[in-house]
């Protein structure tokens, strides 16, 4: 998952003929004054901080300004924050809009359905989860034949449109489809879009982009904010990886079986910190930068919990055996291993080689890890 | 046939060349498949693990009668070979092939379910009916015949629970992994039905995790028109909340989605939840000891 | 329901502003069929022939619960109008349109097709049951009810053959007008099932055109399924042949499409031809007479 | 139906990206000797007579040139031919090419199947009609998902392509399948289909753009080569209209009547010779216009069989009337009219106000025109 920058999304928008406000993305307050001044961005304008994260304008992440000075103090004042744990490192600068209504318009896929959903709302300008479904319109879009021309009509007729606005919207849906689908997202949102005079123009942009398409997509490969570094590194070794608060590591194979793990180790009073799926991989090499990775994490101890599938026991023990042994001393932390399924006996001998012993009961091993870690919470 | 495949199931494999497509197509074998034929683009006329390799699905269906479909293919080809198989006409299809993009799997499911080809998967690990048939990598150590249906959303946590069944002297009518992935081709509701008709099933082990909608759309479905007992245990209760789809897709699942709307549901449904894995085969083994009463 | 409409037929009319939709709406209602709804955009709660007009086909669904519709709106948006009507959930639509592009007609037949809805047409008459219900343009003048049922390719035709039988003494059960355009969402081979399950049907009037080889199929279809006896007209005996298609449309029905394959084909399937309209009324006289032998 | 010369469908092919042999159109000797000359068109070259009709090699409306007077010399030999009843006004100069194997590749719709078809042929370079069933592959294509991979692959091999020119292969096919879908063609056709060098190239082009999709193709309102000026004004009035060698004229409503009624009058020994198809309508002064038409036609006798549906007898009835009334005295023709239907009596009324009788029996009706157009042939 790829989620994009406002001023990202915009530029996608754009590619696609949907129109916005006029404007730029700015880096420093130098270059922010530089383009009120040029009247590349009209004034008065608006200032984003393009972070990811929502409530900008609550939180003191868009100002507004009348004059190159003002938006240069603006962008000072915002430029450098740190919002949500988002440092703020570009602005949108845009121009402000005459607008005479805010509303609500995204494409996301509905699972039961199977089915792209186009969602309007004329509660445009908040977050769509605090909008009362009554007022929210929700329309399946099939990919063959994709988004008709009914289903435009029936959007303008739920967001109220007529005339020009109307026009507008039918001209936008289909650039916000194709977007949705050439793009491989998982969510195109405008959030507001706004009526401005006869037509209609994106305030804000949300698209998110899905990493399954990556191979598709070389352009987005640079794109990955929201990462912590060690899930960065994980990714690039194709190793789901997720860091909580607690203090045990849990590397298992399956999100099912991960999650599983967690409840039980939740159970027994435990609190996982950082967990690690394996997925599934039969190359030992993968195993053994796992543990690596998780070694770096710091964990009071580790819970390793695999069921060999794809991944074969045996080649899990060889993987951890070797990690163990390029583990620096002072990362070492407590193990507990239990291996299961294909080619199960061969592991545990590879283990118990090693000196590790593999407890084959779910819920004594978890009770074990548990302790390992200095006890129940 | 009893569920989706039986004795007479004859499989092709896509991509039987690759590292995964070979190791499995020796593993359905051992599990007493019959693999009739593998594909591979240009390496028609060779063998592998002593079947005969077709450069395409038509091929492979006219000479061998190839009724049922196994994809190992690389994730950005997976959609063209699901097409190649719906067009020669396959009814059954398992898609290990995991990180296909949603939108591809759109395309395929809705043409797959026009051609009326059941698609299982993707990024899941298929069917198996011990003392049948395998479509897919569920490890064969896990089995043994016996009368518990499982479907599953999981992978590993589903050979967990089904070896879990096993080891406590019960055996599988046929066990489902439907993949977790955004767009299935089989969801549980899909599924019910098949195990509602079985004759060889007495009990329904449901495994879901957090996410989506498909274990309420389940319960929903259970609740008027499945007549077995079912054992549910959801995974993730404990995970935090998942992010994915962000706001847009939060207002589609609104109210629904979590842990506790999944059992809460499944319990209103009807069936026993379990809190741990390792609790299915004690309360399966239960209903069995008890008759069959829900 | 015998044939597809029946007196529990509600028919929504899309396009029913328009001079052809207001007309025909008029008609089908002096037929005695139920029309409930219209639709068109922008018009909703104004009434044409005392019939409610609507915005939407699932607005008109929604209130009027329509379970048949009859497309008039032009070509260009007759596709989007199909599209409406599908996803509305109708199972039975007449497209009365013509010159929709085939192109058009491909993504409109199949899309249908996958959701279970059954086109009429484009470009056709439509069907119509004497007594029951018409979804279509057949002028109601050459209808009586009675047993002869009569499927074509034809318009004008159509009436004069159906009016043929009327005048002979004879009435109909159902007759549908497929069209004859390239693509068409009902063609003989899938109107002939109804027919033969049809309690009300006791000979089947099948009235084909050159090109194409729908007369063939249904021939072959006739030999094998349909245990009826058929009378059969094919116009254009004495046609130039066309050029339609090129060669390459040459090369897909080689050695068909035809008069001379036609009559052959049908001929061969036990069905008596008809070298000319007016001895068709007769000819199903002398089947009726006889009892119903083939 | 509108039949794009060589030239045209080059042009299309161009578009969307498909090989083709260098070189141009021109329209006089003068101007081909200068493309030759100018190096514009590589010598030695091909000079292509730009007709609809088949078989311009045998036909001597094909010749080669390698010098650019040879080249005025062809041009000025073909330019003004009559070939096949067409006068050739264009020709396309295109240099020769090493040429390994020619292929026939095409895509057109099969109606029982309800789908686009992929044609591919080993024996391209001849009428593919003359090709034997066992040498043609064909697969059908459905619109959704459009042309697979794995479709295309077998089109290589049925062509018995590798490397290069399979390659070449796997990139012609979609360009073909979006100009099939995007030019709302009948027919897209490539005969022969080259193996030259390492790739492939179209050295002929055959494309049909279908009627019905003229309202969103603007582009190809101008091109209608293969129409009797008749039959253009027709056309221009949306009345289906074909001249045949007879001397009846025939005005029916509906192509199936029309053909059942030339079948009744061929069996009473008429010989039909123009035939008009009204459609549907019920505008009486299109009903005239295809009268004054038809008047212009100078059949010996004319046959109204109509029967009132959407056309109302009725109008019909008016129409003709007031078309009688507009014929010049030269062009009158004997009229045997029959009209059935809705509005019958009104009609049959209003005819016989104006002197003529309405038969109502078609065998009897058809019988009175053929001894009104002098009797049995």
């Amino acid at each position: 998952m790829v989620k994009l920058a406002e001023w990202r999304g915009k530029e996608i928008f754009r590619k696609y003929g949907i129109p916005l406000p006029p404007g730029r993305v700015v880096r420093s307050p130098e270059e922010a004054e530089a383009a009120a001044r040029s009247g590349e961005v009209p004034l008065p304008c608006v200032v984003k901080a393009q972070v990811l994260a929502g409530g900008r304008a609550k939180g003191g992440a868009v100002r507004f300004a009348n004059t190159p000075p003002e938006v240069r103090t603006a962008a000072a004042a915002i430029l450098g924050l740190e919002f949500k744990g988002e440092k703020v490192r570009e602005l949108l600068l845009e121009g402000k809009l005459a607008i005479a209504r805010e509303l609500y318009v995204s494409i996301t896929l509905d699972r039961s359905l199977r089915l792209p959903i186009l969602i309007t709302s004329e509660q445009g300008g908040v977050e769509i989860e605090s909008v009362p479904d009554a007022a929210i319109d929700r329309q399946p879009i099939d990919p063959f034949p994709g988004l008709a021309a009914y289903e435009r009509r029936a959007a303008a007729r739920s967001l109220r449109l007529s005339g020009g606005p109307a026009k507008a919207l039918d001209g936008l849906l289909p650039a916000l489809w194709r977007a949705f689908q050439a793009e491989d997202a998982e969510l195109v949102e405008i959030n507001p879009l706004a009526v401005v005079g006869d037509g209609l123009v994106a305030l804000d942009a949300k698209v998110i982009i899905e990493d399954d398409a990556a191979f598709r997509h070389p352009e987005y490969a640079e794109i990955r904010d929201d990462r912590t570094p060690l899930e960065e590194i994980a990714r690039e070794k194709e190793i789901a990886f997720v860091q909580l608060d607690g203090n045990i590591g849990v590397i298992a194979n399956g999100a099912g079986l991960t999650m599983a793990t967690l409840d039980v180790l939740k159970e027994f009073g435990g609190n996982p910190g950082v967990f690690l799926d394996l997925g599934g991989t039969d190359d030992p090499k993968k195993v053994t930068e796992a543990f690596l990775l998780m070694a770096q994490a710091k964990p009071k101890a580790v819970f390793l919990n695999i069921f060999g599938g794809v991944t074969r026991c045996d080649t899990v023990a060889r993987g951890l055996v070797d990690a163990m042994r390029q583990v620096p001393d002072a990362d070492r932390f407590p193990l507990v291993a239990r291996i299961r399924g294909n080619n199960e006996k061969e592991g545990v001998e590879i283990l118990r080689a090693a000196g590790i012993t593999s407890v084959p009961d779910l819920k004594a091993s978890a009770q074990a890890v548990v302790a390992a870690a200095g006890g129940p919470a | 046939m009893t569920v989706l495949v039986d004795a007479e199931t004859r499989v092709v494999v896509q991509g039987i060349t690759g590292h995964q497509g070979t190791v499995h197509t020796r593993q359905m074998k051992a599990f007493g498949t019959q693999v009739v034929a593998g594909v591979t683009p240009g390496k028609a006329g060779t063998e592998v693990e002593g079947v005969p390799v077709f450069d395409s699905v038509r091929d492979a269906v006219g000479r061998t009668r190839a009724n049922a479909a196994c994809i190992f293919v690389p994730a950005p080809y997976a959609k063209d070979a699901l097409l190649e198989t719906v067009d020669a006409g396959i009814p059954l299809v398992t898609i290990v092939t995991e990180h296909i993009p949603f939108h591809d799997m759109l395309v395929m499911y809705h043409y797959a379910r026009s051609r009326g080809t059941r698609i299982i998967g993707p990024n899941c690990p298929g069917i198996a009916a011990p003392g049948k048939a395998k479509v897919g990598i569920i490890p064969n150590v896990v089995f043994r015949p016996g009368r518990v249906g499982v479907i599953s959303r999981s992978g590993t946590l589903t050979y967990e629970i089904v070896n879990g069944i096993k080891e406590h002297g019960l055996g599988q009518s046929t066990c489902i992994g439907l993949g977790g992935d955004p767009v299935v081709g089989t969801s549980f509701v899909d599924a019910l039905p098949f195990f509602e008709k079985d004759p060889e099933t007495d009990v329904l082990v449901l495994v879901g995790e957090i996410g989506g909608t498909a274990e309420e759309d389940a319960a929903e479905y259970i609740h008027g028109h499945f007549s077995k007992p079912v054992v549910a245990y959801i995974a993730g209760r404990s995970a935090p909340p998942g992010k994915r789809m962000g706001h847009a897709g939060a207002i589609i699942t609104r109210g629904r989605g979590t842990a506790e709307t999944k059992l809460a549901a499944l319990q209103k449904a009807g069936a026993r939840v379990a809190r741990f894995p390792y609790e299915i085969p004690g309360m399966v083994a239960e209903i069995v000891a008890a008759g069959s009463p829900r």
